[in-house]
């Protein structure tokens, strides 16, 4: 029973609106045409038009109103067609949804999970392949998601529609079509936990979303030559689950960081902060970062030795391993 | 019903119903009550028990203006950081503040005191924003009054969105006065030219949601005249998106009650969004901090004095003509409660609950993370070391 | 002078001047081309010197479509990796770009192919975007035509800023044909609901800029259909800002022509912008990614096929009452023509340029900075070590 | 001679202004009123209401038209009122300012300035004292500017203003007060390099904007008590100029980083994951952060504990020096 990870997002969707009837969708061409990348396909048939309601074309009116619509009692499931799309929201995002918790001093509960499919690999034109996540790690008040499978997918989305903070919800797009196994029981996923996906003691290797696989795929090739990789899927990218990482850097002694997004002032930067504190003296080599670099997003002719890929991420754990 | 007389409305046919004025440059903001007190006959203000209790709306008007002038001595005592003084708007606020339903819901800018007044609102509690001891201060579902909102424009498309919750409830239409609700969302006229604003217009008018726009066109956006946001009366505004804008006198106290009180009425009914343009003036700087005579005159000044909101309505309460009973023991008694209520507020300022250290990590998301607490831990344990005075 | 015949318009004063239509859900848009080729004679279609080319419009509109078709062509063979078809909007397109002057200025969406091509841009310049090997792809100076945006309303508030740049340049109403300048900037029905669209709007309106707002309503943003983002035409819009909005048939290659010709004349001579709302439809899927039989039906798009701004032109030009020139000789040559024009953008395509692995770094900054220096670097090294096939 | 900060910005845009009459100012209240901090005040006296443009009040309008502006070939200076506002521009700075360069690969420069006067510690209310730095450090095509003093106010807004790229320049508005001298021909200040503001051996304390000078008083604190800091200014926020901290921390073993952002994302996680790569043998100790903490800027009232302040960065530096 192997499931795409956008089915299993879209089961996901389906399930949480089944179970709470206060859970409703907003976003452009969401409806009848089920999403661009289809991730809601027949909920709309399913759940009526006043449940799925596609929008019209502005990204601060979907989150704004989301905003509204979770005042009222509501629990909105955003999408924003894709990562580049998601600025014009930026303003209620970071000013209104994330800060409303804290302005209301706890009164007002903003139960909202913005859906951005994000990140390159794809052959798309500009603004379709961008990972803006650090964007909202750096504000206080969110909690950002990224799976990268379709048990995860399931289970992360059925808890962030849960969860009465709101949620930016990150779709790795490159995996949309990787299939894996999901349980619709729905119970697993703690929300601010990263996963080991593969035990290892050599060397740590973290990453999220679609560079999983690429992880892995290094993970096995290192296998081959003798190394042990342990690969840390760290799934919620706020909070940072830093203690699994520091917890893991203290028995390898190395880590390298994988992010697509630009290096300067991404995820990876932050991550080695924290484990340099607080492993100083276990950590054998500097903690290297295998990341998008300080450009814009590329033609999608240039994309594939831009992004972090199998080989990078190699490069980087020899430098490591030979530190 | 709360429809008045129709008239023949010159826009698209779906706008035509009753509104107040059509809305264009040549028309002069509908109103009824005169500087000098006299109120016109006019059959689209609400009568009998939907009509505004004059009385009511005076002291109303009279108190919410101590409130003001209260907040602006505690900032000169250096009790508040910051006033955003009301003064002038008291009429197109408490007009609007009148004609809402105990289930409507209200989403105000930061100037809206004498709207959390009508509502009930403790002012006490409007003065922690600009005390620096919060930067809320009450519960917005006590009394449907949601936070004062300071990014320009934010709040409207809230209260759009709530407005597509209050559909979904099945909450409008119904004909049931106790069940059919709507969102009363206040802007100035500043905030038209935010693109945030202008969605929210858009998904207002596309999903005929039961949301009225209340702006209060007071003619400056801090320095920037009217002129700078746009050359047709704010009230054209809506048409261009389909839905009717009105225009009225705010300093008309009953003119603003009619409008609204239409207004809300259509969207509780089903009928959509309306815009109201309060013309109005903001007398005072824009806030205790800003310095208006860099910009305007005095004499522009004194001649939005002279119609006066409060002046306009006791003119009219004692003159002979009104029907309202409003005796000298009226005025002396509300004199009183003004005196009490200023108390109340100054000692209420200086006693209002100071946050912890703690409330800012307890208040960012609903379960505190291991790494946030870290960080609280660390900050208490910092504070309770003492300031050390640099050792 | 380019103002024909005024209609006493029934706007606010500032907006009297030659409308080709008053706005209103109620008017049919305006045209003067049937389908049956039929050419209605009307005063306020320019004449002489300023009248639309017929033979040239149809060339441009013919051989546009050549592009279009060739693009969508090559994104089947897998040399692009995706295209936004105009199919249907030529009349719309070509009617506008003919109104350009040289010195004017374009901002496009990403589908304005036709526009390009009455600028002389090279198609196969509008081919890379799309196949990935640039995010650009021609020198935005060299014909005055801006780069596609893909952010949707992005573009119009740089067409406001660049207008504002006209105005201090004094190259507004001088009189000088030679020098008085305008901006003509796109965007769909979808974009007016985004809150920089309308922000363009506000800036537009309240300082009068030298700019004309052409929104091809093609009746749908991806899959929502135009009663998502308004329910009232596209073209009432501008009124609620203060400036006057037309409506023409999108398919009428003359009277689209026409409206563009009036509304740039208008802001070159300093009388400000116009919305011009040109009624048309996309024919084909959103992009050759989509799969629009979702959400609209064929016989949706056949009834707009009835109408093929080609078509019609094509049977006015060939028709009795043509007073053009248009032989068979014409027709022969321009097939040729679209012949040579395929294949060019076929090798033209398949040669593009691909962008070196250091490009992003040239272009992220006017001086590459140590630590991006650092990064092409090791960029470099790891491209020229060879993709290794993971070892 | 002592000129106020916010007088020698005020200088700089005067000069900028008479040496290129292609520079214009856009903004909210900048006109008559000299805008909230009276930055320009007298300008539009001066130059006229062409050059000083009193905008509606829309950031996207302000980044947008300057866009526009800059595309017909004028140098635009916008004025972002306060920080919390400038999130409405978000969608006009991250997709559009700072991209198009790169989109048009090199074609089109846009020498656009936006002025944001940024921080806490002025007892304001909400959207008043944010430090949005982060955001735009890790948009790449960005510059990010922040001075800390008079002189580097002036100098380094005269370069911005002369600069080819798009410049986002951060005004600490609790320095705006703060006095020092100003030569103003002009020539110096390399807007890519940090400043040493004070020379010491045994640790580096890094820091920018209104920080510095409560980073002077830590150090001089210490100095009493026989520890020698040097105290680093980065003045450019992207790029970072890490070189100069490197080297530093090569002297001194022990590096503290200070700033108001909060602390996840921000700009010190950045700098310790570079300085841990290049100085990693000769850190002495971790890198500790004394940073805003990661909820949102609290009620005024909350302030002066809150944000990094002389005891908690003499805190850190008795930690690292005790390590
Ligand atoms: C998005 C945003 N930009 C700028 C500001 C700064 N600001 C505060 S009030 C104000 C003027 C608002 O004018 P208006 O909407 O007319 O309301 P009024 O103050 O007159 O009641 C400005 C520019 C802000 N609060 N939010
Ligand atoms: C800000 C933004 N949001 C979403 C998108 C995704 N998107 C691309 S085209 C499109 C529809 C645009 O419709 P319209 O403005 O009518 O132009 P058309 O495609 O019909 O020419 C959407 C939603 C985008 N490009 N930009
Ligand atoms: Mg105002
Ligand atoms: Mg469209």
């Amino acid at each position: 029973m192997s499931t795409a990870l956008a089915h299993a997002l879209n089961a996901g969707l389906r399930d949480a609106m089944k179970a709470d009837d206060k859970v409703v969708l907003i976003g452009q061409d969401i409806g009848q045409l089920g999403g661009v990348f289809r991730v809601t396909d027949g909920l709309r048939k399913e759940f009526g038009e006043d449940r799925v309601i596609t929008s019209p074309l502005g990204e601060a009116g979907i989150v704004g109103s989301a905003i509204g619509l979770a005042m009222a009692g509501y629990r909105p499931v955003c999408e924003i067609q894709f990562d580049g799309f998601v600025f014009p929201a930026m303003n209620q995002i970071v000013t209104q949804l994330a800060k409303y918790r804290h302005r209301s001093e706890g009164a007002v509960s903003l139960p909202v999970v913005v859906r951005i499919p994000v990140g390159g690999g794809i052959g798309a034109i500009e603004h379709h392949s961008e990972s803006p996540e650090a964007y909202f790690a750096h504000t206080p008040g969110l909690r950002v998601l990224c799976p990268s499978d379709s048990q995860d997918a399931y289970d992360l989305l059925r808890q962030a529609v849960r969860c009465d903070d709101p949620v930016i919800f990150l779709e790795p797009k490159r995996s949309y079509w990787a299939k894996g196994g999901v349980d619709r029981s729905g119970g697993a996923a703690d929300i601010e936990s990263a996963r080991i996906v593969r035990p290892g003691g050599d060397l740590t290797l973290v990453t999220y979303g679609a560079l999983v696989p690429v992880a892995m795929k290094a993970a096995g090739i290192l296998a081959e030559e003798g190394r042990s990789v342990e690969v840390i899927d760290l799934r919620s990218l706020s909070p940072i689950d830093d203690a699994t990482v520091v917890a893991s850097v203290r028995r390898t002694g190395r880590l390298v960081i994988a992010h697509e997004a630009a290096r300067t002032g991404g995820i990876a930067g932050e991550l080695t902060a924290r484990v340099q504190t607080q492993a100083f003296y276990e950590l054998e080599a500097p903690v290297l970062r295998v990341t998008g670099y300080d450009t814009p997003y590329p033609p999608s002719r240039l994309e594939e030795d831009w992004l972090p890929n199998v080989d990078r991420v190699l490069d980087a754990c020899d430098l490591s391993l030979t530190h | 019903m709360d429809v008045v007389e129709p008239i023949p409305a010159s826009g698209p046919p779906h706008t035509q119903r009753s509104t107040m004025t059509s809305a264009s440059s040549m028309t002069e903001p509908w109103s009824v009550l005169d500087p000098a007190g006299g109120l016109r006959q006019d059959s689209r203000v609400p009568t009998g028990a939907e009509a505004l209790d004059l009385g009511a709306a005076y002291r109303a008007m009279v108190l919410a203006r101590r409130v003001d002038t209260e907040a602006i001595a505690l900032q000169r005592q250096g009790e508040l950081g910051l006033w955003p003084s009301m003064l002038g708007q008291e009429g197109a606020q408490v007009g609007a503040g009148f004609a809402l339903r105990k289930r409507d819901v209200v989403f105000p800018t930061y100037r809206e005191h004498a709207v959390a007044w009508c509502l009930g609102v403790d002012p006490v509690h409007l003065l922690g924003l600009f005390r620096g001891t919060t930067l809320g201060g009450w519960d917005p579902r006590e009394r449907n009054f949601n936070l004062y909102t300071l990014v320009i424009g934010a709040q409207t498309l809230h209260a759009v969105g709530y407005a597509m919750g209050i559909v979904r409830d099945g909450d409008v239409g119904t004909g049931d006065p106790g069940r059919d609700r709507a969102v009363l969302v206040f802007l100035g006229d500043g905030a038209l030219s935010e693109g945030e604003t202008n969605e929210a217009f858009v998904w207002a008018a596309a999903q005929n949601l039961p949301v009225v726009f209340f702006c209060q066109n007071n003619q400056w956006a801090i320095s920037a005249p009217f002129s700078v946001q746009s050359r047709v009366p704010a009230a054209d505004r809506a048409s261009g998106f389909g839905f009717p804008g009105v225009r009225v006198d705010g300093n008309d106290v009953v003119a603003c009650h009619a409008a609204t009180h239409e207004a809300l009425a259509h969207a509780r009914a089903g009928g959509g969004p309306t815009f109201i343009e309060a013309v109005t003036y903001r007398r005072n700087p824009h806030t205790t901090s800003d310095d208006d005579l860099r910009y305007r005159s005095d004499s522009e000044n004194d001649d939005w004095a002279s119609r006066d909101p409060l002046d306009r309505l006791r003119a009219h309460l004692t003159g002979a003509g009104s029907s309202t009973e409003t005796d000298d023991a009226f005025l002396t008694e509300l004199e009183q409660e003004e005196q009490r209520l200023a108390e109340r507020l100054r000692s209420g300022c200086r006693t209002l609950p100071v946050p912890t250290p703690a409330t800012p990590f307890l208040h960012t998301l609903a379960t505190m993370p291991a790494g946030l607490e870290r960080q609280m831990t660390e900050h208490l344990a910092f504070v309770a070391a003492g300031e050390g005075e640099h050792r």
